[in-house]
């Protein structure tokens, strides 16, 4: 049971952040609020292929002499580039933020939709 | 001269690193508890500066001693640099910041929260 | 087992800090507790042996990625969520829960963490491990895969970099902005 | 942040320490963690700490946009050019073996190549971002 | 050895985060983070060593750099408000 646990318990910790993300994304109004949910989301993500490619008594994915286990190196090329994209994506979202900001004064989604439907 | 040959080489510095190592984490858990302890700012960081300067540079000085003279020595040489530039330079502008922000140092005269 | 140990702890501070900022309710905190939040993940990868991983979210997320959401909160100027919560947190909640059991409900079939012989570790990276050194002499093979065997993989990644650039450049790359609109606004609301 | 002393002083002593690693990371990706992706953001991250130390002005002296904007071009058209370059040897799209004498001669040039390919558009771009958002507002 | 030392310093982040989730003002999370930052560079390089590995050590270099700008930014903001001006005009 013990075993169990301590085997799953990162997946779970991913599943769980995930959650937050998801929540924080679907329930906040605040657009930038909106982006940090996004960001956890992102960053479960990448915990849960990192917890993947993890080998127990394994080293990190460069050779050396006399290692003779290492962890996955194919996940950590995927998720190495998500990584920087994410970056630029997030960039790209706050981006619009900001053009949202300067359109309505406003970077609470109600007020956006109250602006709208009084136009 | 007697300890030197009694107890080798290899055995002084592992004694060195021990005590570097126990010293700089005990220090770090210290500051930690300063920082809850202390009742306003600018107290929280005076805890929280000299604890972390002492536990960064005994911690790395330890792990050095226990590197001896190898590329890992002169790496950890290169973060006790970048921290002994880096961490005061934070604290400080740190502190600046609060104060020009506005926020007063807590006054404790014996008439007002002293007795409390 | 002290691996394990760490791995544990870091992961449940990483699951209090996630809570803490959605709790939260003052932006300029909650891009406070990212930056950590992202220091914590780093930590994490360098504890599970992905050290180029965590090279990269060191650089990216705690240093980029926080520059950036604070130059967006100097723009906005909104530093407090006005609207804390929504009016019926049920819906939401009920979501989340539903599709977290049913994604925990997956997890019970995955093979533990660090299983040696799980399917993800025995398939094709045994190849990449052993041909590395012989075919690209590159002992680091994340970079021998990243750069030489999903070469066309890295090339769209840049793409997608450079396009994220250009689309950031267009929305607000130019200067003439706020004061001119803000004083137009200004006037019409006075009028 | 210009009047403090202290930050201007330590800033001038780091940049060109960061600059350096970088150009460690960048080079030394074969061997150890690193790579184009982390030496292109860490360079970066030397101008932005630049940049907030001195004045976004100054930053656009030492580096102006136009040349960011190239940078970020060559970036991807010198990644782009090493697949080219392969196809006119002979080989497939991106195979480096044909580049040198040998096929692990060859791996190593290409791996270069396009690691700098990538580091050179990295840096650039985050820069471009980083510029923008920071220019942002400004008359 | 590098075992004790790695509990420790975790003790240590843990109380540094209840500080970083309590403070009352953002300076005190600011200060936090800073803190956290140099444990954090602590932890890995003695998980270098713990583990053997001292590549590991150019993480921990990347981290004091990283968060230095990090904190430098933060504190642009606080005092600024904007990150365009090149702040000649305010000597206070």
């Amino acid at each position: 049971m013990m075993d169990f646990v301590l085997g799953h318990y990162n997946y779970w910790i991913a599943i769980f952040l995930m959650m937050v993300g998801f929540y924080t994304v679907i329930s906040r109004g605040n657009l930038v609020k909106k982006i940090i949910g996004l960001n956890i989301f992102q960053v479960s993500v990448f915990l849960l292929y990192i917890s993947i490619s993890t080998v127990q008594g394994g080293a990190a994915p460069i050779i050396t002499e006399g290692v003779a286990l290492y962890s996955n190196p194919l996940p950590h090329v995927l998720i190495l580039t998500a990584i920087v994209v994410g970056v630029a994506t997030t960039a790209l979202g706050l981006a619009l933020v900001v053009r949202i900001k300067e359109a309505y004064g406003t970077i609470e989604e109600d007020e956006i939709h109250e602006q709208d439907h009084s136009l | 001269m007697g300890i030197f040959t009694l107890l080798g080489k290899a055995m002084i510095i592992d004694v060195l690193s021990w005590i570097c190592l126990l010293g700089g984490g005990l220090s770090g858990i210290i500051g930690a508890i300063g920082i809850h302890r202390f009742p306003d700012f600018y107290s929280r960081q005076h805890a929280a500066g000299i604890t972390d300067t002492l536990c960064a540079m005994l911690i790395l000085l330890g792990l050095g001693l226990q590197a001896g003279m190898s590329l890992a020595a002169f790496k950890l040489a290169l973060i006790f640099i970048f921290l002994f530039f880096t961490s005061p330079t934070a604290s400080h502008v740190l502190a600046n910041a609060a104060m020009h922000g506005g926020l007063k140092p807590r006054q404790c005269n014996a008439i007002g929260e002293g007795k409390s | 087992m002290i691996d394990l140990v760490i791995n544990i702890s870091l992961l449940t501070f990483l699951a209090i800090t996630a809570v803490a900022i959605v709790r939260m309710t003052n932006l300029f905190a909650i891009i406070m507790l990212f930056g950590m939040f992202s220091l914590l993940t780093a930590a994490l990868f360098v504890v599970m042996d992905a050290v180029d991983v965590a090279f990269t979210e060191a650089a990216v997320g705690a240093g980029i990625s926080t520059v950036l959401m604070i130059t967006t909160l100097a723009l906005t100027k909104d530093q407090d969520e006005k609207h804390p919560g929504c009016h019926r947190p049920w819906l939401p909640l009920a979501v989340v829960i539903v599709t977290g059991a049913a994604l925990v409900y997956g997890t019970l079939d995955i093979p533990a963490f660090g299983d040696p012989d799980a399917p993800a570790q025995t398939h094709v990276a045994p190849y990449y491990l052993e041909k590395s050194i012989p075919e690209t002499g590159v002992p680091n093979v994340v970079t021998s895969v990243l750069a030489s065997y999903r070469g066309f993989d890295t090339l769209g990644e840049i793409v997608v970099v450079f396009t994220a650039g250009i689309a950031v450049l267009l929305l607000i790359g130019g200067r003439h902005s706020t004061s001119k609109n803000k004083k137009n606004k200004r006037e019409e609301n006075d009028a | 942040m210009t009047h403090n002393l202290i930050l201007r002083v330590i800033a001038k002593f780091l940049i060109p320490l960061i600059i350096v690693f970088a150009l460690y990371v960048q080079f030394h990706g074969d061997f150890g963690p690193g790579g184009g992706f982390q030496a292109g953001v860490i360079l970066s991250a030397a101008i932005i700490l630049y940049t907030l130390v001195f004045g976004l002005d100054a930053a656009e002296q030492i580096i102006p946009p136009t040349i960011l904007r190239l940078f970020a071009s060559m970036g991807v058209l010198l990644y782009i050019g090493v697949g080219v370059i392969t196809i006119f040897l002979g080989g497939n799209y991106l195979d480096y073996s044909v580049l040198g004498s040998t096929q692990i001669a060859g791996q190593h040039l290409g791996i270069l190549l396009v690691e700098l390919g990538v580091g050179i558009s990295v840096f650039s771009v985050m820069l471009i971002i980083f510029f923008s958002f920071a220019g942002r507002g400004k008359t | 050895m590098f075992i004790a030392v790695s509990l420790m310093i975790l003790v240590t982040l843990g109380l540094i985060l209840a500080r970083a989730l309590m403070g009352p003002t953002i300076y005190d999370r600011i200060a936090a983070i800073n803190m956290f930052g140099t444990k954090i560079v602590l932890l890995i390089a003695s998980f270098a060593f713990l583990s053997g590995r001292t590549d590991l050590l150019d993480i921990a270099l990347v981290y004091v750099l990283i968060n230095f700008i990090a904190v430098v930014a933060v504190l642009r903001l606080v005092e600024h408000g904007d990150f365009h001006s090149s702040g000649k005009g305010d000597d206070y």
